[in-house]
């Protein structure tokens, strides 16, 4: 279920501050069944087309409150809830072009019954967020 | 008394997970459409406001829903994040307190029972009796595929709960564990990808005799099977029998059960998992606790199909009646 | 009423530390050798059984003490660890939960009230209020050197103090703010090691006058002094002195009071502190909460010399009573 | 006060296993006037003569519980309380030789209203921890 509902093609929007795009965030909702604690949110990973970006790149922001992932790594206070949006911010100067754009995120819960990460990666193809 | 009927809304996942129905609604519809009394929860998945510390004002609603809907609460289902950290696993010490942080949550929310996942540590369930007896709320150890009623991590667990002497330690049963063949719904999305129907059939004939999973792939690669087909022998690999009578061994320890099912077919059968010689068992011992129908086929709907959770609870429900008669 | 004695066990931590007394030969040192009926404890210090936790049979222990010694809890001693983890602020919310901890723990052990440390920000003690008052327990910001009464964060702490109009946020004065010289036995240290004590004089009197720190070294430069005069003359870098009138303007929000000293003579008076106009002022406005001995001398004690904390307080407790009066 | 108490010459011994020195092991007592969750302890160092052992190195045990350094960076269940012995294991071969010793360890305490870390060093000269 969580190909078709983890990220919504309305939940993938460009960020301009002042008149400049500085990147885009996609919001997207946990592919596990239960909501964990920040710690517990493993990795990250967002290809923007050819590019990738990796945790040291992106923030993660839940109830109003943004990390980078280093910090995230200790924060059990907050959580992840399940079928909640988190706002992930990926930086792209410029903000994303006109034109139709692949977008693949990777997102790993660490699983202590499964006695490690999962990984799980969902595809948007043909994604433009300037209306269309 | 006899056997109670309830639902883990583990079988409402994606209705709150698309944001289709919320909590109180889903309470509705188990009162309303199954006609069912039980109500067991995640609340790491469905929280009763925010977990694990909800507001006095949170707890009053809840009991105010179950009063509303004549519904009452089973079972809790616990996790133990033994893997909360990068670089390490917590001590005993730091799950046990998390083992305590839930059975105080159960407590408060009037559950009288936590299911306790399979792989946590009987030393853990052992160090946390102090606070089950303090608390009033029983952790039950869930019996669930690949492990069995004869495993070894059972059976040590037992020893332990036997050894203690403590009413606060049990098992739960996942029917999962009684599983004869493939659901229906597998063999159908592998037929619309090209399966071969006969080939699946003899794995279907393989998997109720509790053939091993190489055994499977042998029939497939014999009879000229492709991916489709090693994709359904495959998804048996987890899958280990347990006969339904090694429940008496257990007897006065089985606290509550889930009704695992994969798919509900029209007449209201499920169509993989055995239900019949489990429930003469249970009913057999004179066991008087709930069966809560736990629905796991989520996965099953691939394309434009969407399941319909309450449909296919109000069936399994429909199929618990008759069989308890 | 009038003003109510107490400990600070803060003041025993030496005892505590090498193991010569425990918790409760220390409450019976202050209701029998002090002669004190109230206890503030820093639970993280000497916790009553485990902190932040302690079980039902810890806390009845602890009841037990008090009405054995018929001493009652006034103030319990918090901290906000905000750098619990190395690369990163704790956020807002987990620093009230700490507060949160930190409360609860204090209604289960009895303390009316909660020294909430001076850097704490006011925002964690304005989103903890609803704590307070859920627990009944009252936060105190503890206004201590170098912090004086008018400084701005004492004075914007009391601007969201007095708009949220809540009873359950006040302050705690620590009578360090009111030093007015160093102690006797600072300065008899420096004399062993060579202090000239004319220089010394000039640095306490410049103290009393309230002079700045390049002030005190400037006289150490003048008077040709060493390491041992500009040592004295550093130890008092931290100290910025509060007029005790000031304490009129905030008369209904001070909950509680530490009575800092760091060495009381053989005439049972303090060597360093002005007490006499503080407590004129406190009895002035009506204070009739509690002022608790908080000795801090231990480290003044150098060499084989070794500080005889309760002694200390016994005197501090003569000297309190006969200003109280 | 902690420069006299925090360590006993008699809670410095050598760590034979098997019938071979594997270290050794000092018991100290925090040089702070509070416990702490071991979160906070940062670091720790011992110097034995000229050979310096950094956190890496060291294990350090409490309530019966050993831990890493890199595992104590986030454990906040574990509190290493006021006054109580906490064990550091040094690894050195044959563990200590006959003979007098200098034995310096430093103990950081990351203290949130110091806004960091204070260092706090103790040193004791002429230990010999085989009877003397
Ligand atoms: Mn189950
Ligand atoms: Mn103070």
């Amino acid at each position: 279920m969580y190909e078709k509902h983890m990220l919504a093609r309305d939940d993938i929007q460009s960020v301009v501050e002042n008149g400049v795009g500085t990147g885009f965030i996609v919001k997207l909702k946990i592919p596990y069944y239960r909501g964990v604690c920040l710690s517990l949110v493993e990795d990250i990973q967002v290809r923007f087309n050819d590019r990738l970006f990796t945790r040291d790149q992106l923030t993660f922001s839940v109830s109003g409150e943004t990390f980078t992932f280093k910090e995230m790594e200790t924060q059990t206070t907050f959580r992840w809830e399940f079928g909640e949006k988190a706002t992930v911010f990926v930086p792209l100067p410029g903000g994303i072009p006109l034109g139709m754009h692949r977008i693949e995120v990777t997102v790993s819960i660490r699983i202590s019954y499964m006695g490690g990460t999962r990984p799980f990666t969902v595809v948007l193809e043909n994604v433009s967020p300037m209306g269309g | 008394m006899g056997i109670k009927l309830g639902v883990s809304f583990y079988s409402y996942q994606q209705a709150y997970y698309t944001g289709q129905k919320n909590l109180e609604q889903l309470i509705d519809a188990t009162a309303n459409v199954v006609g069912a009394h039980g109500v067991e929860l995640i609340p790491e998945q469905m929280p009763v406001g925010s977990y694990p510390d909800p507001s006095e004002a949170d707890v009053e609603r809840w009991f105010a829903w179950m009063e509303k809907y004549q519904t009452e609460p089973t079972c809790m289902d616990s996790f133990i994040d033994w893997m909360l950290y990068k670089n390490r696993i917590l001590t005993k010490r730091e799950q046990v307190d998390q083992m305590a942080r839930d059975l105080k949550l159960a407590s408060r929310l009037g559950f009288k029972t936590l299911r306790v996942l399979c792989p946590v540590r009987k030393e853990i369930v052992e160090a946390s009796l102090p606070f089950a007896e303090h608390y009033g709320v029983k952790m039950g150890l869930e019996i669930h595929a690949p492990m069995t009623l004869n495993s070894r991590w059972t059976v040590e667990y037992m020893d332990m709960v036997v050894r203690n002497g403590s009413r606060f330690a049990g098992l739960i049963i996942d029917f999962g564990i009684f599983a004869k063949r493939p659901a229906r719904k597998l063999l159908t999305n592998a037929l619309q990808k090209g399966a071969d129907p006969h080939i699946l059939e003899a794995i279907a004939v393989a998997c109720a005799d509790n053939k091993p999973t190489e055994f499977l792939l042998g029939i497939v690669k014999e009879m000229g099977g492709g991916q489709a087909e090693t994709g359904v022998a495959m998804s048996w690999a987890r899958n280990r029998f347990s006969q339904p009578d090694r429940m008496r061994d257990y007897a006065s320890y089985i606290i509550h059960c889930h009704g695992k099912f994969y798919d509900m077919d029209e007449q209201c059968n499920e169509t993989g998992i055995d239900y019949q010689s489990p429930i003469a068992v249970l009913k057999d011992i004179g066991y008087n606790g709930y069966i809560c129908s736990e629905f796991e086929g989520q996965r099953l709907y691939i394309g434009a199909e969407e399941p319909d959770e309450i449909e296919q609870v109000r069936r399994h429900h429909v199929m618990m009646r008759r069989l308890i008669g």
